[in-house]
């Protein structure tokens, strides 16, 4: 039995990282559908965005890039479809600078199309990239538009009707953020501890576990973690609203929920091979105890 | 010069920002002394502006049109956006050094610039004609776009893909419960990565008898992650949280009043 | 309620010409349909930059339910009233931002009900006008609701710079052995015995990143060990700042340890911006070039797993130092040596023994017993139904 | 992405960057290299065109009187280049000082009132809400779960605390603060797991269903 563990740490790292391919691979190909239960952060976060009410304003900020989108693109779009369906008013930052802009015109076009009735200016707004990132959000505090002149095209957002009766980030009703690394951090210990505006994150499985003691010393109004939290999202908003949740059924795009099958396999997959590399190594470490 | 407004907080910024710099150049020219006092004054008072307009809502320093604070984060997005590609003269430098003096790689020093000046163009050109970097009006991807979904976005997120691959491989040879901590750290990791997903019934999938107790087990299971989450990590993160902005708040009191000077690479001597 | 509202409407048609015929007649005059606002003042809105006039009212208690409460507005001495707004009952305040510092303003508050039908039988019944005195607007010196935070800091502040007046006083100040230090420079001395490079990775942060600042302390001490040791070193950086800094403290560094000489400009390096070029390139080159030890030292993301793992597969001894959660883990699991957290600037100050680190260290330490005793203090006030300590803390 | 040749060659890019896996070999350091040039590319485009353009340049165009002290950050933006420049590198110092002292400054409002109070807050919390029923309900009482979050938050404070050695009393709890701390490792490595694991869920979902499905006309 040791010689076997020893040969199998010993083989080439490649088997490995084949063994990773194949277990993503097959629930691509055949999707299983497995269930998918809802955690009290994320309910948090539906609930909050259901109490508002049509006509208030919120802000979707896209604060990762192309290395962590298949994680935070799903909760960006599920965010947007969520707000847009209650008749809110989205308005999307960028502040992340390594590609965040491209993923933000990519779902604000989507969306865009997923709900013809929505018109760019007055329904939902996309304000571009800035630089400066906390300097952005020290100036929202007192004018949005001295953050952003004007939209990704261009234009200036005074005559824009979506910022009638909003003039800083104090009448904005919830922002959004989509996060990876600091930015949604500073979104928490800046906007919120200065301005009061409640925060909802969407962080990185990553980062998630530090936001747990936001949500436990209240200065989080909810929290979408990770994949799987955007996958519970998807269920909640697709339950809630029938438009949504065909849109979820038949999509071909990739969704959370469909990504959580081939995460279940390769979290099958990584526990194993943990298991196998510690019993490979007491079982070493009995031998060379005995020699 | 009579069109111009002469608000205080535009005047005072002008002085403090740009006089004062001014003077330290000239002065600095003969005495180096006057070489490192000069940025250390600014930097205290980039400093101090922000954390005073949080206290002091006087008109001078706090207003949203006359005041200076305000109007300094104004400054700051711009001169953020002029710090983030301030690595490009350097690797302009490198590469073209090495591309001109066919050091070993410099194949890949060409494809560097290539990529470099491609992408760059475009950026220049969609902000000269004013079509921007996005989707054009009409909805079709300018150069720049299509360069970003085509060629960058891909590159980058399949690199930041390898992590899976080197995650599994270190699960495999680097994770030991070699010593105490190691062993909690692995067990814990271990409970949440089961409660986080429906793994009891994926294994239950092929033998369908046992799905309800799968389900029940992965119910409690996902409760028991949710506690550790909760609970035992969120007090710890809660100490590091603590812990690391102290560290970070008397770091900044050293920054901004002079004492800490190494990121303008002065040593502590000079 | 239509039915009610009309007989109402009936009676009051057949009293009305009564009241109008004995004004002072023996009735009582009949109550105001509508009730007027109570205590309603107007003064400068505290603790702002100016422009803005606090406005508040209490409700008076038998409102109609359509009640709305309007706000006019005059500029003194002129006397024609201006609307400025309508407020639903139940939220008692309103602050006029359209007021401008300089000017003196009076504004009257009084109740409209559509429903309720006026003395003369027309709905739309007015409650008798209530006027304040004149107020005008200024900027105030302090934001009174963050006095808490301001004593905070300005406390905290306090603790630092006596802590390092202290320090640089001279008096020795005591730091404890933090375990992964002491490998640095048995590290250092392995790499100069198998006379293979030492690569120091000083995180990905720009400059004003406060875990950079700290890793530049210890980069500075590494670099001097390998100036004394003449042993090689690499310092690959991603942000173009922290390359600036890094390169003068490599420098200096030699200069300090009077080996000139040994310092060679590439020795600290630029790769790229993009955090996955970087790190595909530092992976590659410890692959390639397998220095003996590496350090991966500052604030890192999620590129902290690549390179960890790569460096344990070539065998290299490893010392890690990150104060973010999120990437300790892997440093803890697959590194030698790993500063956790705040470990980190406290070993820029234990390697550097430089007056000022350690003041600052014992600063926060106080500052970290101060917070202890606050928080117990506050637990057991808490159970005895003392709620002050938690509510003093809530910041605005 | 309709368009097939930028598929096609996002796929090709993808599996150039892949090729890693098997080993260090020239395709992927064409693809890091292309990649390295483009991302610092990218940062001139989005400078330029959505910050430069719409709070510096734009401003001064249209609006002079107002917005003449913009100027004033652009040549502070610019000095940082200055280093490059022999003989009078020294003037970016004035640059990198505003820079690097603004956002420290901004930072320690966020570190003393944003991080620090409200955690510690979180902590002030009543341990008078017991409940004996059962054992069940004995560690579901609020107050052992408030007990639970003092101890492990006060505990990682002992741990950091670097000016006295830790004696008979602090060795204890900073041991029980490490094992506090290891439990919230184990619990970020678990969370990580599925965060590594979506990027590459993402890619090969975009080879599948974007580019080998069309390809075959499935």
């Amino acid at each position: 039995m040791a010689g076997l563990l020893d040969k199998l740490l010993k083989i080439d790292r490649r088997w490995i990282f084949f063994f990773v391919a194949l277990s993503v691979t097959v629930p691509i190909l055949v999707p299983l559908g497995l269930p998918i239960s809802t955690t009290s952060a994320t309910q948090m976060a539906f609930d909050f965005v259901e109490a508002l009410e049509p006509g208030d304003v919120v802000l979707l900020s896209f604060d990762y890039g192309p290395s962590s989108a298949p994680e935070n693109d799903p909760m960006a779009e599920g965010f947007m479809r969520h707000c847009l369906s209650r008749d809110l008013r989205v308005v999307v930052c960028v502040l992340y600078p390594l590609g965040a802009l491209g993923l933000a015109n990519n779902v604000v076009a989507r969306i865009g199309h997923e709900f013809p009735n929505k018109v760019y200016g007055t329904d939902y707004v996309n304000l571009g990239y800035k630089d400066g990132d906390r300097a952005v959000m020290r100036r929202l505090g007192d004018s949005i538009a001295d953050a952003f002149p004007t939209d990704v095209n261009g234009r200036p957002i005074a005559d824009l009707p979506i910022f009638h009766g909003v003039r800083s980030i104090r009448q904005v009703k919830v922002v959004f953020t989509a996060a990876t690394g600091l930015i949604g951090e500073w979104w928490i210990t800046l906007v919120h501890a200065q301005f009061g505006t409640p925060v909802i994150i969407g962080p990185t499985a990553v980062s998630a576990p530090k936001y747990y003691a936001y949500i436990s010393s209240g200065q989080l109004a909810g929290m979408l973690g990770g994949m799987k939290g955007a996958a519970e999202y998807e269920q909640l908003i697709g339950k809630k609203y029938p438009v949504l949740g065909n849109y979820y059924k038949g999509t071909r795009l990739f969704t959370a929920v469909k990504g959580m099958d081939a995460q279940t396999a390769i979290h099958f997959v990584i526990i194993v091979f943990i298991l196998i590399g510690n019993v490979a190594f007491f079982a070493s470490r009995l031998r060379q105890g005995r020699s | 010069m009579s069109g111009l407004d002469l608000s205080f907080g535009k005047v005072a910024l002008f002085l403090c920002f740009g006089l004062l710099p001014i003077a330290g150049f000239l002065l600095g020219l003969r005495a180096p002394s006057i070489r490192r006092q000069g940025p250390i004054i600014l930097a205290f008072l980039a400093g101090i502006i922000p954390i005073l307009s949080i206290y002091i809502p006087k008109r001078f320093l706090a207003h949203p049109e006359m005041g200076m604070s305000p109007r300094l984060d104004q400054y700051l997005i711009i001169v953020a956006g002029f710090a983030l590609p301030l690595g490009i003269v350097n690797v302009i430098q490198n590469s073209s050094r090495k591309a001109i003096r066919r050091e070993t790689g410099w194949p890949f020093a060409v494809v560097l610039l290539v990529g470099l000046f491609v992408m760059g163009s475009f950026g220049i050109y969609g902000a000269w004609t004013g079509e921007g970097i996005g989707f054009r009006v009409d909805g079709t991807s300018t150069p720049f776009k299509w360069m970003e979904e085509n060629c960058f976005k891909p590159l980058q997120s399949t690199i930041f893909a390898l992590l899976a691959f080197f995650m599994a491989s270190a699960a495999f040879r680097a994770f030991r419960a070699r010593n105490a901590e190691a062993t909690i750290l692995l067990v814990a990791g271990v409970l949440v990565m089961m409660g986080r997903v429906p793994l009891l019934e994926f294994i239950a999938t092929p033998f369908p008898p046992l799905m309800p107790a799968a389900a029940a087990a992965s119910q409690w299971l996902g409760k028991l992650t949710e506690w550790i989450m909760d609970v035992p990590n969120s007090a710890a993160q809660s100490g590091i949280i603590i812990g690391a902005a102290l560290g970070a708040a008397a770091m900044a009191i050293r920054v901004i009043l002079g004492i800490e000077r190494s990121y303008l690479g002065l040593g502590k001597g000079d | 309620m239509k039915l009610a509202a009309g007989l109402s409407l009936l009676a009051l048609l057949v009293a009305a010409p009564v009241a109008v015929a004995t004004p002072t007649g023996t009735l009582p005059p009949a109550p105001p349909e509508v009730p007027a606002p109570l205590a309603f003042t107007a003064v400068d809105r505290p603790g702002d930059s100016g422009d803005a006039i606090l406005l508040t009212w209490g409700d008076p208690p038998d409102l109609p339910a359509d009640a709305v409460i309007e706000i006019r507005r005059a500029q003194p001495p002129a006397d024609e009233w201006t609307d400025l707004a309508k407020v639903k009952p139940g939220v008692g305040q309103y602050v006029d931002t359209t007021a401008r510092d300089g000017n003196v303003y009076r504004y009257e508050v009084r109740v409209r009900s559509a429903g309720t039908a006026d003395s003369t039988g027309i709905a739309g019944a007015v409650g008798p006008p209530v006027v304040s005195d004149p107020a005008a607007s200024h900027d105030n010196w302090f934001r009174a609701e963050r006095t808490n935070s301001f004593i905070a800091m300005g406390l905290f502040t306090g603790i630092i710079l006596v802590s390092i007046q202290v320090a640089r006083s001279g008096r020795p100040l005591f730091i404890r052995k933090i375990a992964g230090l002491n490998a640095v420079d048995e590290a250092i001395g392995r790499a100069t015995e198998l006379g293979r490079k030492v690569l120091y990775v000083p995180g990905i942060a720009s400059v004003n990143d406060i875990q950079t600042v700290a890793s530049l302390a210890i980069l500075g001490h590494i670099a001097r060990a390998s100036a004394r040791y003449g042993t090689d070193l690499d310092c690959p950086n991603r942000d173009p700042l922290t390359f600036v800094s890094a390169r003068e403290t490599v420098r200096s560094a030699f200069l300090a340890e009077g080996r000139p000489d040994l310092f060679r400009e590439e020795m600290v390096n630029y790769i790229t911006y993009d955090q996955f070029a970087y790190t595909a390139a530092v992976s590659g080159r410890m692959v390639r070039e397998k220095p003996a030890a590496n350090f991966l030292i500052g604030h890192f993301f999620a590129e902290a797993l690549i390179m960890a793992e790569t460096g344990q597969s070539t065998g290299a001894i490893q010392i890690a130092g990150t104060a973010d959660p999120a990437q300790l883990p892997f440093f803890v699991a697959a590194c030698d040596y790993t500063l956790i957290g705040e470990e980190l600037f406290a070993a820029g100050a234990y390697l550097s023994r430089e007056p000022v680190l350690l003041g600052s260290i014992r600063g926060q330490d106080l500052a970290k017993a101060l917070l202890l005793l606050f928080g117990i203090v506050g637990i057991v006030a808490a159970t005895f139904g003392i709620t002050w300590f938690a509510t003093v803390l809530n910041t605005r | 992405m309709g368009d097939l040749f930028g598929t096609w060659l996002a796929a090709l890019l993808t599996l150039a960057a892949f090729s890693f896996l098997y080993k260090d070999n020239p395709i992927y350091r064409f693809a890091e290299s292309l990649f390295a040039g483009v991302s610092l590319g990218y940062y001139v485009g989005i400078v330029l065109d959505q910050t430069l353009k719409p709070n510096l340049f734009e401003p001064l165009k249209t609006n002079f009187g107002l917005n003449w002290d913009l100027m004033l950050a652009g040549v502070l933006g610019a000095l940082l280049y200055v280093r490059y420049v022999p003989r009078i590198g020294w003037v970016a110092r004035y640059g990198l000082a505003v820079y690097v002292a603004y956002y420290i400054g901004v930072e320690f409002t966020q570190k003393i009132q944003g991080e620090v109070m409200p955690q510690l807050a979180r902590t002030i919390r009543p341990l008078n809400q017991w409940s004996l029923a059962s054992v069940g309900a004995f560690f579901a009482s609020p107050s052992l779960v408030s007990l639970l979050a003092i101890v492990g938050t006060y505990s990682v404070l002992v741990y950091f605390f670097f000016s006295r050695e830790h004696g008979r009393v602090m060795r204890p709890i900073s041991r029980l603060g490490i094992w506090f701390l290891m439990i919230s490792f184990g619990a970020a490595f678990g969370f990580t797991v599925m965060g590594r694991v979506a990027l590459l869920i993402g890619r090969l979902n975009f080879l599948i269903l974007d580019w080998i499905y069309p390809t075959l006309g499935i």
